[in-house]
């Protein structure tokens, strides 16, 4: 006789993203064993691209078809539009990463796997936007930070790479317990895994203020912001952007953002609208930290990855304001501002990472003296990104601003306006530092010429700035289209 | 009518714009011709003015015209516009007609001089600014002439701008008419509030509904600016620098007209300052202590051209007494002889100085009688009708003021005494000046300078005298010079028979219906002071004849007046001490004590405690993973916490 | 081509020209004149402009709009007001005139030095126009980022640091505004600023007069002024203080004045205060700054502060007096700041200490500062007579007292520019001078003469500029403000 | 026969918890550290089991299994990692890892 399993019906068009990555990802590694050496790195390359180019398209798709947000395979994730838009960036942020990982110079051995990890860590994001429990939730989150720790770690022959890894790992770890312990307690509160339903439960048994759920949620906050990298829970952040291969690094700080901070809206929203009055202050604060650390910290950096870490860091601030601000506007302005963001971070890291490249050494404010001139492209591309960072008009980094702001006042927050625009004058110095060094400090002043003579001709790499360089100042021209979709995509939260 | 008065306003400025655009496509005798024609011209259209004029009935000799608006503001609408009526025709005619003659004599006395062309071109600049603030027919143009006389007499006293000290007097009569002309505008802004309008009809019109506030303030406002433009006390401290220019210069603009626009604003606006009567007797007032004081002053200068300046003061103190006192006609009567016969002396005295090289300093001078005939002659007749000898036109004139003064009780006799005063003084330092550089034998200096034709060196370091040294001389100077003095002084001879007071009066008859007087003297009253007069001012040429020309009498020497008269009264001194220094010294201070440390320091602190902060978090960044860890764990032991607190 | 399309082409034409320099392979003669054209074609747009604009019109003229992103209600909208059309004409000579000078100047790495100056154009023009407050904010903001790279590569020793101060000490002025502008935007739906109707609220007031007054600059908030002016290369540094400026000072017409008639009336007095304050401080400073430079920086700095007196008297002499000195000081300030440049480029420095005797043998020179000096001044009769004078009547109607400052100010501004000419040309040749340095050369004369000549033209007729700022009563345009 | 109350399991959670994390605080090398981690994700495996009891559904005990299986790769990763760096030649303690700082 034949055993027939229950098993829950499968949505497999609510996975067709995170499958895409997974197959790429597990090509590589058949392609690592099988393939010549000599072709690893186009051909593997090309797969993973393929895999985040699927992913895109499938996300897309699944936008477009899921107007009703609802919970499939037995509710453990949501089908809804705020799932795949973050699935779009995160995809998008991806392809530009490989764009930028292409002419690193790493060990050809390990090529496959880096883009297999790469592939994964991007399926794990994707599967976590779109998780609806504490358990997909765990488990997304593990599944794309364990890739992570590897890909820090890969570059051996790289000075700190394998200490960035292990901290992040550490660090990453004890983040984990506590979000894991955080979730125990609220199941232990109200017996429920699912976010939605954890709320009903509240609401129904009159929970709201009870000491394991407020626990939980302390915990829970605590190992969000983490992965967000905000204060005070950032401190690995520097050391491990600075550690990691840069082309890492950029994937980091435009995705695992990006899906951090939308699940943590996600969750706060769905599963605990009863202490709002709870969360949205300690997010505020929590904001108004970042913004002071990050910012503070990035005014005395030299080193140029290590200035973007902390202002990755400022700019978690930022959109912790929307999220702390509890209403359609923030989610709509967190979403918004994450596209540009994304692509000004990758891109940035993306001229550093050239850069590194023309000298063999880190990048530093000093050796980027007269890059502007020699590289016109990455030059102004670079400015680009800094003046978004900074939030000047003509870049998506202001109405990205302005959108967060927007939300803050509507829920009455002037102070944390006022905090945030502070915080924009005080980063402008160092944001326009690195345009002064690019340009106004010509290489002569300090006898650097790059090294190798004339620098390498990197095709891929100068597609993927200007890629990024389009995505920042469209996002300027084009609000409207996207500020929809950032409104359809925060409509599938129940605000 | 109206098109001549335009001609006569608008063609000196085209002169002065031609000659600056050709640059060097016009030579520089062109450009005086060009100059001294484009003068001539608005002579002739002031003279034709004053024909049609004539011809109106005495009544309606009034008649504005507007060109465009020129400053408007809502409701507010300030007209370039001009008012022809028998004061300002009268003004026209004594600036176009010395004017002319003065340019043209210039052509001679500038000869050589390598920047002629900017010269002529800032005279014609002048001629046009000086009829623009006769013409002008509301008093935001008469500001605007104003100004602009003061600007072209910046650049005429510095036109020599390599003599540090031409500049540096350019400078100070800018600045001091400056400030007349700020306290002008600040009674221009009450006028706008009071009455909404500066069309002298309308001003007038509101006059005595101004309110005595009011009044008096706009008085006092005007006041400031005729005192500081005719150089009476307290703003008088330039005109003697002013002499650093050239001296057709000094005598255009520092003794025939601008000096005396003063003058014609008070009775140009004499409804406003008969609404302040005190006012108007302070200016009378403030008129007979400039005349004593530049009187005595001028006693003891060495400088010919600073001597006749402090005439000029004094006579322009004068002028004030009678317009002081309600005499306007009188008053502008005088500003008509005096335009005459200073410009006279000046001119004189300007061929004395290009006979000698430049020399300007009366102690080297003596005994020119016999070598120029000519210019003696034209001095005689200057310094006597500056002294008020009859026949000559200042005898007509300055009587008439002083018998004035007589009618206007205790008041006006205590101005009328200062007149006498002034009267003696006038004949003791004209004399004084007119026997040193003419009687006796010519002096060592003169006899190299004329005697022998050679022309040693005069002041070093003054390119523009350097070309007077090779410039060649024909004995007085050239025709262009010599005919022009010729002409003055006729007029200075015979100028004043056109008004004899009380016997007939034209000239009073013609400007009364402008500004009715309000003194009418008696026969007794002019005979009086007429002897009176004419009296003291032969004493003191008496006095002068003892001391200067037959050397009898030694020069009495008090040394303390001797050095208060030296230093002027020590205004100078007063006036760097009051206003220039603390000025200077509130520049600095404000600059070491506010610029610096706080406006600027500030931002430098900014910036500095920002980096420290950064520096500050940048050490807790140890790099040690547990303190990672630790950080996490403690802030979320204190989120927790605070949670399960608050809850 | 529909009027508004006018307004738009002249915020685009420039940008075009821009981006047109940074793609074609151009040589720096070619790029150099190339630019000139464009300014000049730029120039030639808003004389058409003008022709179109009916001056007896009230209300927004040429005006286009176009939503931008429609949930906060936010257009792209541009338009003209009679005022606005000076300021933007204005702008297009001054940088016509800049563009102009460093063409025969000649600057290194020209595509990009002109690229920005023409980004900078239509950025300024686009603050001038925009009728949208976040639309303006976006120009306001748009405007420093070419100023920024301006300074900082083509500018003097000290660049770095004078570019950093001036762009950090504006950008905290403007946030704050930006501040303002949310609140302000959200609060009544809207973000236009035609249908937009007043508000009341101080802060918000304060807010954007937080970012005009550092802009402008208003005493003390001056900080980035010397620097930033002493630095930059000439010709920056006359759009600076000629154009950049007076964007602040149209900034408190159009939204300061004319959206808070209950503030303005409520914090009239101090902000009258500072500005009588800066008038004379500026004066002061100017009468003893060591440098050309330094003379007219402080110079416009007083200036600014006799514009913001009009402004604020709000009445009509102020506001018109306000608007023809804004054109005036502009004009002025340009031309002084090119002179600065070219006594610099022959005597390589600009210590009014060494210099000197540069008159004799050089009449051009000697005319042009001359003329354009004694306008500075406000000679009466000059143009920037008519708009003291204006102002002044105005505000001596809000309060005599500061109609006597500026009297005094009046005084001390002829100190302070007699100074600096009499430094410049007279007196003793400085040491500095070389015996060849040459009169003012044709490109030259032809880059200030038009300034020059523009300047004597509404000399002769001011009210060229006060007939056709406001319709009727400048209240009807700016709101009425309770006296 | 009834066990203790939950809260007993939820007391010893929180202690085995505590010591991880104490651990982890305070222990210097990195296998140690490694094996605190795993203590810590224990103790919250104990509390989700016993809250699952507590409400006799399968969730807490289906997440505790997930989360072992988690625990294991992610100490694969920290030993092969601490492998690398055995190879490199530097010493195994995690104060030492201090060269990103600042």
């Amino acid at each position: 006789m034949i055993l027939a399993l229950d098993t829950p019906p499968i949505d497999w068009f609510a996975l067709a993203p995170t499958l895409a990555l997974l197959t790429a990802g597990a090509l590589n590694l058949i392609l690592a064993v099988l393939w010549p050496r000599s072709w690893k790195r186009p051909t593997t390359a090309v797969v993973c691209a393929l895999g985040f180019a699927g992913a895109i398209v499938a996300a897309a798709l699944l936008f477009s078809h899921s107007a009703d947000g609802h919970g499939v395979i037995a509710d453990v994730i949501q089908r809804d539009r705020l799932g795949a838009l973050t699935a779009i960036i995160i995809a998008g942020a991806g392809l530009l990463a490989i764009g930028t990982s292409y002419s690193e110079p790493m060990a050809d051995d390990h090529i496959a796997e880096y883009y297999a990890l790469l592939a994964w860590a991007g399926a794990g994001m994707v599967f976590l936007a779109s998780a609806s429990t504490l358990l997909t939730l765990f488990l997304g989150l593990e599944w794309f930070s364990i890739s992570l720790y590897i890909l820090c770690a890969i570059d051996r022959d790289l000075a700190g790479s394998l200490e960035a890894g292990l901290k992040y790992l550490i660090i990453g770890g004890f983040g984990s317990a506590m979000l894991l312990f955080g979730s125990a307690l609220v199941y232990g509160a109200t017996g429920r895994l699912e976010f939605g339903e954890i709320a009903n439960v509240v609401q129904a048994q009159n929970l709201s203020g009870d000491a394991l759920l407020v626990a939980g949620l302390a915990l829970l906050i605590g190992g969000l912001g983490f992965k967000a990298s905000a204060a005070p829970f950032h401190m690995w952040t520097p050391d491990v952007y600075e550690g990691a291969p840069t082309p890492v690094t950029a994937f980091m700080s435009a995705a695992t953002k990006t899906v951090a901070l939308v699940v943590t809206l996600r969750i706060l929203v769905t599963a605990f609208p009863q202490e709002a009055r709870l969360w949205t202050v300690t997010i505020a604060v929590i904001a108004c930290a970042s913004l002071a650390v990050g910012n503070l910290a990035a005014l005395v950096q030299k080193g140029l990855k290590r200035m973007l870490a902390y202002s990755s860091i400022s700019h978690a601030g930022f959109m912790l304001i929307a999220v702390a601000s509890d209403n359609a506007l923030g989610g709509r302005a967190l979403l918004y501002y994450l596209i540009p963001y994304s692509a000004m971070s990758v891109g940035a890291f993306a001229v550093v990472a050239a850069r590194e490249r023309e000298l063999n050494r880190p990048v530093t404010l000093d050796n980027l003296a007269g890059f502007g001139w020699e590289r016109p492209l990455l030059g102004i591309s670079m400015m680009t990104f800094m003046l978004g960072f900074a939030g000047f008009p003509l870049t998506g980094g202001f109405v990205g601003k302005f959108y967060v702001f927007a939300a803050a006042y509507e829920h009455g927050w002037i102070w944390l306006v006022i905090v945030g625009l502070a915080a924009t004058a005080v980063s402008l110095y160092y944001y326009l530092g690195v345009i002064r060094a690019m340009y106004m400090r010509p290489a002569e002043e300090l006898q650097l010429a790059p090294v190798g003579g004339s620098p390498p001709r990197e095709l891929v790499l100068q597609s993927t700035v200007t890629a990024a360089l389009v995505v920042t100042v469209g996002s300027f021209f084009a609000v409207q289209p996207l500020i929809h979709v950032a409104k359809e995509a925060a409509a599938s939260l129940p605000f | 009518m109206i098109a001549a008065a335009w001609t006569c306003l608008l063609v000196p400025l085209g002169a002065a714009l031609a000659i600056t655009l050709a640059g060097n496509r016009i030579t520089r005798r062109g450009a005086g011709y060009l100059a001294t024609g484009s003068v001539a011209v608005s002579f002739v259209a002031a003279v034709v003015t004053f024909a049609l004029l004539l011809g109106d009935s005495p009544g309606d000799r009034s008649h504005p015209s507007t060109l465009w608006s020129w400053l408007t503001a809502g409701q507010l609408d300030f007209g370039l516009r001009i008012l022809v009526d028998p004061l300002s025709v009268f003004m026209m005619l004594v600036v176009s007609g010395v004017g002319m003659l003065i340019v043209a004599y210039s052509i001679g006395y500038m000869d050589g001089d390598d920047e002629e062309r900017r010269y002529f071109a800032y005279m014609a600049l002048f001629v046009f600014s000086m009829l623009l603030l006769v013409q002008g027919g509301n008093l935001l143009m008469l500001l605007v002439g104003w100004g602009l006389v003061g600007l072209s007499s910046y650049l005429l006293i510095g036109f020599w701008h390599d003599r540090p000290s031409a500049v540096a007097a350019a400078k100070k009569a800018f600045v001091m008419n400056a400030i007349g002309d700020a306290t002008m505008a600040l009674a221009l802004f009450l006028l706008i509030q009071r009455t909404g309008s500066l069309n002298f009809e309308i001003v007038f019109a509101n006059a005595d509904s101004l309110g005595v506030w009011a009044a008096n303030l706009v008085a006092l406002g005007l006041l400031g600016g005729a005192i500081a433009k005719s150089a009476q006390l307290p703003l008088q401290t330039w005109l003697p620098d002013a002499m650093e220019g050239p001296t057709p210069v000094s005598a255009l603009i520092h003794a025939a007209t601008m000096v005396t626009a003063g003058v014609y604003l008070i009775v140009r606006t004499s409804p406003l300052f008969e609404a302040a009567p005190k006012v108007l007797e302070l200016a009378g007032g403030l008129g007979a202590i400039t005349l004593v004081m530049a009187g005595l002053i001028a006693l003891v200068q060495t400088d010919i051209k600073r001597v006749i300046a402090y005439s000029t003061m004094s006579q322009i103190g004068y002028m004030f007494l009678a317009v002081g006192l309600g005499a306007y006609a009188d008053g502008m009567f005088h500003l008509m002889t005096h335009a005459f016969f200073k410009a006279l002396l000046f001119m004189a005295a300007g061929l004395v100085i290009h006979a000698l090289a430049g020399e300007q300093d009366i102690r080297k001078m003596g005994g020119l009688r016999r070598l120029m005939p000519f210019t003696f002659v034209a001095f005689i007749v200057g310094t006597l009708s500056l002294t008020g000898i009859p026949p000559f036109s200042g005898f007509f004139s300055k009587d008439s003021i002083l018998a004035a003064a007589l009618s206007q009780g205790w008041y006006g006799q205590l101005l009328w005494a200062a007149g006498m005063t002034g009267a003696f003084l006038t004949g003791l330092y004209s004399a004084r000046l007119f026997f040193i550089v003419f009687w006796g034998e010519p002096s060592a200096f003169v006899r190299e300078h004329l005697m022998i034709g050679s022309h040693a060196s005069g002041r070093e370091g003054h390119t523009s005298h350097e070309r007077h040294e090779t410039h060649v001389h024909s004995g007085e100077g050239p025709p262009s010079m010599t005919w022009t003095v010729g002409i003055l002084t006729v007029l200075a001879t015979i100028g004043g028979w056109i008004q004899f007071a009380d016997l007939w009066t034209p000239i009073s008859s013609w400007l009364d219906p402008v500004a009715e007087p309000l003194v009418e003297a008696t026969g007794t009253q002019e005979l009086v002071s007429s002897l009176l007069a004419v009296g003291l001012g032969l004493v003191g040429i008496w006095i002068a004849w003892l001391i200067y020309a037959e050397r009898q009498v030694r020069v009495p020497r008090f040394a303390q007046v001797q050095r208060l008269l030296e230093h002027k009264f020590y205004f100078d001194e007063l006036y760097d001490l009051l206003f220039y220094r603390p000025s200077v010294l509130l520049a600095t201070g404000l600059y070491r004590l506010v610029e610096q440390p706080l406006v600027l320091g500030s931002i430098r602190e900014l910036v500095r405690a920002f980096r420290e902060a950064g520096q500050g978090t940048g050490r807790l960044q140890t790099g040690l993973v547990r303190n990672y860890a630790l950080s996490i764990a403690a802030s979320l032991a204190i989120v927790t916490v605070v949670f399960v607190a608050v809850r | 081509m529909s009027s508004g399309w006018l307004t738009t082409a002249l915020i685009l034409f420039p940008v075009a020209g821009a981006i047109l320099l940074w793609v074609l392979p151009l040589r720096p003669f070619a790029v150099g004149s190339t630019a000139l054209l464009f300014a000049l074609v730029e120039v030639g747009l808003w004389i058409d402009s003008v022709a179109q604009f009916d001056f007896s019109q009230p209300g927004l003229q040429l005006d286009q709009r176009t939503s931008w992103f429609s949930d906060l209600h936010v257009s792209y909208h541009v338009g003209f007001y009679g005022f606005s059309i000076w300021l933007v004409g204005l702008t297009t000579v001054v940088l016509a005139a800049a563009i102009g000078y460093a063409f025969w100047a000649g600057r290194e790495r020209p595509r990009a030095f002109y690229g920005l100056m023409l980004l900078l154009t239509g950025a300024i023009v686009g603050v001038f126009v925009a009728q949208d407050l976040l639309l303006f904010y976006v120009f306001w903001e748009a405007m420093l980022v070419p100023l920024y790279v301006l300074v900082g590569v083509w500018g003097g020793a000290g660049r770095l640091r004078a570019t950093l101060v001036f762009v950090i000490y504006t950008m905290a002025g403007s946030l704050l505004m930006l501040a303002s502008i949310i609140v302000l935007g959200l609060s009544q739906g809207t973000f236009d600023l035609v249908t937009s109707g007043t508000n009341g609220s101080d802060w918000i007031f304060l807010g954007f007069v937080a970012a005009f007054a550092v802009k402008a600059p208003l005493f003390p908030l001056h900080a980035w002024l010397p620097e930033a002016y002493r630095e930059s290369s000439p010709e920056v540094a006359a759009v600076l203080s000629g154009v950049v400026s007076k964007a602040a000072a149209y900034g408190f017409l159009r939204i300061a004045i004319a959206k808070f008639p209950g503030p303005v009336s409520e914090f009239r007095t101090p902000i009258l205060v500072l500005a009588a304050c800066g008038l004379v401080y500026g004066s002061l400073l100017a009468f003893r700054a060591p440098d050309v430079r330094g003379v007219i920086a402080y110079s416009s700095l007083a200036q600014m502060g006799l514009i913001t007196l009009g402004l604020f008297a709000v009445n009509d002499l102020g506001l018109n007096g306000a608007v023809l000195q804004m054109v005036n000081h502009g004009l002025i300030s340009a031309t002084l700041f090119l002179l600065a440049g070219g006594i610099e480029r022959r005597t390589a420095t600009g210590e009014l200490a060494l210099l000197g005797g540069m008159a004799r043998g050089r009449p051009a020179l000697a005319t042009v500062l001359l003329t354009a000096g004694v306008i500075a001044l406000a000679v009466p009769g000059s143009a920037a007579f008519a708009g003291e004078f204006a102002i002044l009547a105005g505000v001596f109607q809000t309060g005599w007292g500061y109609a006597v400052v500026g009297a005094v100010a009046i005084v001390l501004a002829a100190m302070y520019i007699l100074r600096l000419i009499s430094a410049v040309l007279h007196d003793r040749v400085g040491s500095a001078v070389p015996e060849g340095a040459l009169d003012l050369r044709p490109a030259e004369l032809g880059v200030v003469v038009p300034l020059v000549a523009i300047l004597l033209v509404l000399s002769a007729w001011p009210a060229a500029i006060t007939e056709r700022s406001f319709v009727g009563s400048a209240a009807n345009v700016v709101g009425r403000v309770a006296k | 026969m009834r066990g203790p109350d939950v809260v007993w399991y939820l007391a010893v959670a929180a202690f085995l918890f505590c010591t991880g994390a104490l651990g982890v605080l305070m222990r210097r090398s990195p296998l140690i550290v490694l094996l605190s981690l795993e203590i810590m994700l224990n103790g919250a495996n104990l509390a989700l089991i016993a809250f699952s009891r507590h409400y006799a559904q399968g969730d807490g005990q289906i997440f505790a299994l997930t989360v072992m299986a988690v625990a294991a790769s992610e100490v694969v990763v920290g030993l092969g990692l601490i492998v690398a760096i055995a190879r490199k030649h530097l010493d195994l303690d995690v104060d030492k890892l201090s060269t990103l700082r600042g």
